[in-house]
């Protein structure tokens, strides 16, 4: 645990062991912001999927459903000033950090609420009032943008740190490589967390990594650090994000996590959640044996933090978060042909349709 | 003949290709146990095993470098780019490398690889999803680079890429993967590299489209015909580089008059340098400036609305063979 | 007005600007303790310290990404490439990501980032490491190209490079990079991006040329003046994009001819654009075609007499308007 | 060791244990013809500064002086159908792999004579016939290049190798990562050999890879083997790389060695030996301590292999072959200008001066 001093700065001060402490030590509000995190994101995302059956979405819609520990665990330790990024499963990341899911829903409906006017859609949510810098659709390419991130926030002297989300197969990627390097050389404040869901598209991961466990990749860089985790259980990776965090702040020192988790979903919404490289048996069976949401609820319970209405009030408020959010997006209007031209460029700029003027 | 779709036709090149020469191998992600992500290269796997068709690693820069590598030692490889925004991390092995090791080495070295993928818009994938690249790679001296529109043309022109000792930037188009047509059932069947096609004759105008472009061509010379009287000559290059210029000069000094249909940005795209060839060798017979319709000067919006506003659609390619016709 | 380097300019530029604005750093290869490769950041670490003039491992993608990440935040990042050659390493950052961000973020973000190096050819570095790329940039929206011929140019447009809050692609020459002219030395002297400037005024034809090709374009206007009574006038875009191209109408509306330089491949250059722009909007202004002198349509050779060859150099400028002014 | 079975298949045999016999096993001829091409490659690019110093060389050239054991160690033992792969340094190696002193000289002087015909220059060297793939200018591009050639081997079912030249700022780009995570997950028979000189360019290798030793990057790869060896000694150099040779054609695992060296010049022709990064103190002491000719010849006499008389004799040989070379390089024709147009395609392709007349 940290604190500031009296210039401000975070000094490390000495803490009780919560190693043993199954709750980490906090307190109800913040166990149950926790699960209703994962119980938004599981339901919008659930309503997405309906709505992108119906049409009302279009393109590529990455789901997030079955890993919602993940984000959960990683985000909700985070502060104002510290940095969130991810790839182009980013729904839940973004309504963690705080994303307003009506500007989601209408982002994936590609109208002007949406939280890029529409203009973004799934893969690429922005919420940079948030700090939540991305939604990127080029695999292993926010790697080093992260590191950008990290890079400003020690060139301003600030104690914020950026946590950055990567699927399993972005280890086998040039960037990744580039990144580690470069994060663990000038001790950048950054958190790679490996949403590690067993495949990357239809490839399991030691189809694609020659490597035991995908965190063993940090021995490659001293002063990194790896460490595997249940992403099934949001506690756990509360937990190391946690002491991640620390080491962030307190040392600059770079991280890497791996967090095992699954994909309950077909890799997109245009791909079955099953085929040659897992049967629906499979799918089917690991939904019922760890659901992450299910597990935490019962954790709760145990521990007599909340009971069966709590679930149910929680479910009821985010039923109807989710429902303003569809009505919300369907009553938002496309954008205005002229949209099309605009947010190329901040300032001005000669007129684009010199040399198109068709449209 | 069989009526097939641009993507079946792209596989059974691949499939009479590796058949007939064992050298050929194909690397890509998701192109073996998954059939491809847009099912391309399906039951490849099944016939030829994983050494010759072979799922990557998402690790662009090095499966494409190790194309080239296998093709300097003599082997024929097919590397699928899952689209065509993902070379960009490969574009250093296609372009500092595959290009230039001929050059470099003195005529020693051969390159028989192709290099192939979607190019330009898909649906509502946004910017970073849906661009057009062939003006870059037409721009580099050592790369061949070919963009068919039809089943016929995509099962001829793969055929004759693989074939080709160079390395070849092959680009297909994810929206027109499922489009059918008739294509023959000729093993031997191939369509050279370098050839332009006249999709349809015309006297008024002749407009240049390659790709899915070709198919908005033909619609607007549909409407042109029946709604406005002009008879439009559509002329497909098919390959970009080398491309075909003599038959495109050839329908313009017939028609005098020219439109160039392009998906891509405006900006130093194909149409700029096709207007470049036609005014240097053919500016006595214009009748008119050359105009281009083409996608818009801004990114790809995910918006349906904003996306199909992007396009250059009939509609757009009307008016503009209309404004050389000076008849708006 | 000093005379200094077009090295020394850029230098200028950098260090002024990094002492109005404490959020400038500046990264890339060999940028620190070694001064730059081509000395352009010369004594900059010692003023600055290491956080603002950081050596970054050979790792393009890499730390052109971080220059993203931290314009996100807020920084005003200028990235060296060692030269552009190895920027195709990078391309994925600055095209795909780069270019789009602000687009795809539907405003919210702003990408003040420079992204600067030596583009084009240096001397005897052969095919990989003699690449011209500006007409690849020039072709992405959301991007802006700046290419300068002398060191005033130098220093004021990389002042407005770095000022702008847009991502920049600053193409320098090697080859340039000693060559000598006034500098204002005002502080405050800039250029903005998106202006052509006319080098040389004259009437008979207009030739167009940026970077390293303008000071061929002024040997050949000389030449043919003295030897040949026509007057040239040279036009220099300067920014590539936003490209300025109503001073060019304007100079090709006087004098009805034009011949465009560049030092880049033929297929789809910067010259092809300018060729689209010109018939399009003085069609009826040209009295012969618009003819091109650019590099070779092939890969750049080590030979010294080969390279030589491969320029677009003063004598064919010379043939190029004799050709367009039907004298040969 | 290995040999060939009754299928023409390699196969283990038990070989008394050679790790005590500090010349390797290897008879006179062999240790001889590996003093031989260390004290070419020093002569002959000892010249090559000469001639460049009198502009008859141009470009970038980099040397490889003192570095010599590095290539002679590693290439010595290989076999006519083994690939053999560079960077930009690459006189030393294309000349231990059986280039043509003649045409490595007219292709740095730019003649038609050259290996390349005078169109590559230094930093593209090649010998196709001898199975040597280049000479490549692009940091870090030649490892998916090698990975090819690996992959050939593989699919060809052959036994041979490819090894693969690297600088030490190697490891810390993308195509490090790719590459060697391909080679490890597909058992390509690579041996990866860092080339670590201390410095890329003017940059300290720890101001650039956070690692310890540039071995260690093995790690992050299952499979792979990571051993760093002293590359001023050509014996140990060998050994290394003959028991990679063995794991490759016969396991086909890949393997990361570092040989740790020194550069005696300049980066390249065009940059000072020292500056800030190094001393000219620092360089003289190296080379005065280590040189890995010195070191050879003494080991050589120490065990009475050869005499004062045998370095002489190959001095002079050497020197012969070098100063035929300038005089073939000087006496082979410029490329004629058609040149410019030749070698760009394989098979008929339309006239390229359609679009540019001038020349
Ligand atoms: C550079 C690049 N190559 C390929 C793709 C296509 N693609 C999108 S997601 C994906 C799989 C990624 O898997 P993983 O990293 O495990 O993330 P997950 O989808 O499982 O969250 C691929 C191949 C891409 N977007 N970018
Ligand atoms: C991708 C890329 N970036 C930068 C360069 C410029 N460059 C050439 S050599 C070099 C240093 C390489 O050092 P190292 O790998 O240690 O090899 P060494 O020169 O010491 O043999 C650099 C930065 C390049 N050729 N390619
Ligand atoms: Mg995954
Ligand atoms: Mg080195």
């Amino acid at each position: 645990m940290s604190r500031r001093n009296e210039r401000g700065k975070r000094v490390l001060v000495a803490t009780k062991a919560t190693e043993s402490d199954e709750l980490l030590g906090l307190d109800r509000d913040r166990l149950v912001e926790m699960l209703r995190w994962m119980i938004l994101a599981r339901r919008f995302e659930e309503k997405a999927a309906e709505m992108y059956q119906m049409g009302e979405i279009g393109g590529f819609c990455h789901l997030y459903i079955g890993q919602e520990a993940v984000a959960a665990g990683a985000i909700t330790p985070l502060g104002d000033d510290d940095y969130v990024i991810t790839a182009y499963r980013d729904h839940a990341q973004a309504l963690i950090r705080g994303l307003d899911a009506n500007a989601l829903m209408a982002e994936l409906f590609g109208r002007v609420g949406g939280s890029s006017g529409g203009k973004g859609g799934s893969m690429h949510i922005f919420n940079a009032a948030r700090h939540f810098m991305g939604g990127h659709a080029i695999v292993g390419s926010h790697l080093p943008i992260a590191i950008g991130l990290g890079y400003a926030i020690r060139y301003r002297d600030s104690d914020a740190v950026c946590v950055c989300f990567m699927g399993d197969s972005v280890v086998n990627i040039g960037a990744f490589n580039e990144s580690l390097n470069m994060a663990a050389l000038w001790d950048l404040p950054v958190i790679f967390l490996i949403e590690n869901n067993l495949f990357g598209m239809g490839t399991a991961v030691h189809r694609a990594a020659a490597v035991e466990k995908l965190a063993d990749r940090a021995c490659a860089y001293a002063g990194m650090e790896g460490w595997t985790v249940d992403g099934m259980d949001v506690l756990a990776v509360r937990k190391s994000v946690e002491r991640a965090i620390e080491r962030a702040r307190l040392e600059r020192k770079p991280t890497l996590i791996e967090a095992v988790t699954y994909r309950y979903m077909g890799h997109s919404m245009s791909d079955p959640s099953h085929g040659v490289y897992r049967t629906k048996e499979d799918v089917l069976e690991h939904r019922k044996k760890v659901d992450p949401i299910d597990h935490f609820v019962d954790t709760l319970k145990k521990h007599a933090v909340i009971d069966g209405s709590d679930v149910t009030q929680i479910e009821e408020s985010v039923m109807a978060i989710v429902a303003e959010s569809v009505e919300f997006a369907k009553n938002s209007p496309e954008p205005d042909p002229e949209a099309l031209y605009t947010d190329i460029y901040y300032g001005d700029y000669p007129d684009p349709k010199r040399r198109d003027p068709w449209r | 003949m069989a009526v097939i779709a641009y993507r079946e036709a792209l596989n059974q090149a691949l499939r009479e290709e590796m058949r007939r020469d064992p050298d050929i191998f194909l690397m890509g992600e998701e192109i073996a146990e998954y059939d491809g992500a847009y099912k391309v290269t399906k039951g490849l796997l099944e016939e030829f095993g994983e050494m010759r068709v072979r799922d990557a690693p998402i690790a662009e820069m090095g499966f494409a470098g190790l194309g080239v590598g296998a093709a300097m030692a003599g082997l024929r490889p097919v590397i699928e780019f899952m689209t065509w925004n993902f070379a960009l991390l490969a574009i250093d092995e296609i372009v500092n490398t595959a290009a230039k090791l001929r050059y470099m080495s003195g005529g020693q070295l051969k390159l028989p690889i192709t290099f192939r993928g979607p190019n330009a818009g898909a649906i509502q994938l946004a910017a970073s999803h849906s661009q057009s690249f062939e003006s870059w790679y037409a721009y580099v001296p050592g790369l061949k680079v070919v963009a068919p529109s039809t089943p016929r043309d995509a099962k001829g022109l793969l055929k004759s890429a693989i074939r080709d000792d160079n390395p070849v930037v092959f680009l297909e188009n994810e929206v027109i993967y499922g489009l059918k047509g008739e294509v023959p059932d000729d093993e031997d069947f191939t369509i050279p590299l370098g050839q332009s096609e006249v999709k349809r004759s015309g006297d008024d105008v002749t407009v240049v489209a390659h790709a899915r472009s070709v198919h908005w061509a033909m619609e607007a010379a549909e409407i042109l015909a029946e709604k406005h009287d002009i008879s439009v000559e559509v002329v497909d290059p098919r390959t970009i580089r080398p491309l075909d210029i003599d038959t495109i000069l050839d329908s313009v000094r017939k028609t005098n008059r020219c439109v160039i249909v392009e998906e891509g940005h405006p900006f130093c795209g194909i149409g700029a340098q096709v207007v470049d060839d036609i005014q240097r060798e053919a500016f006595d017979y214009l009748d008119a400036p050359v105009i281009r319709v083409t996608g818009p000067d801004a990114p790809t919006p995910y918006a349906r609305n904003l996306e199909q506003l992007s396009l250059p659609q009939a509609e757009f390619i009307v008016q503009a063979v209309q404004h050389v016709s000076y008849l708006e």
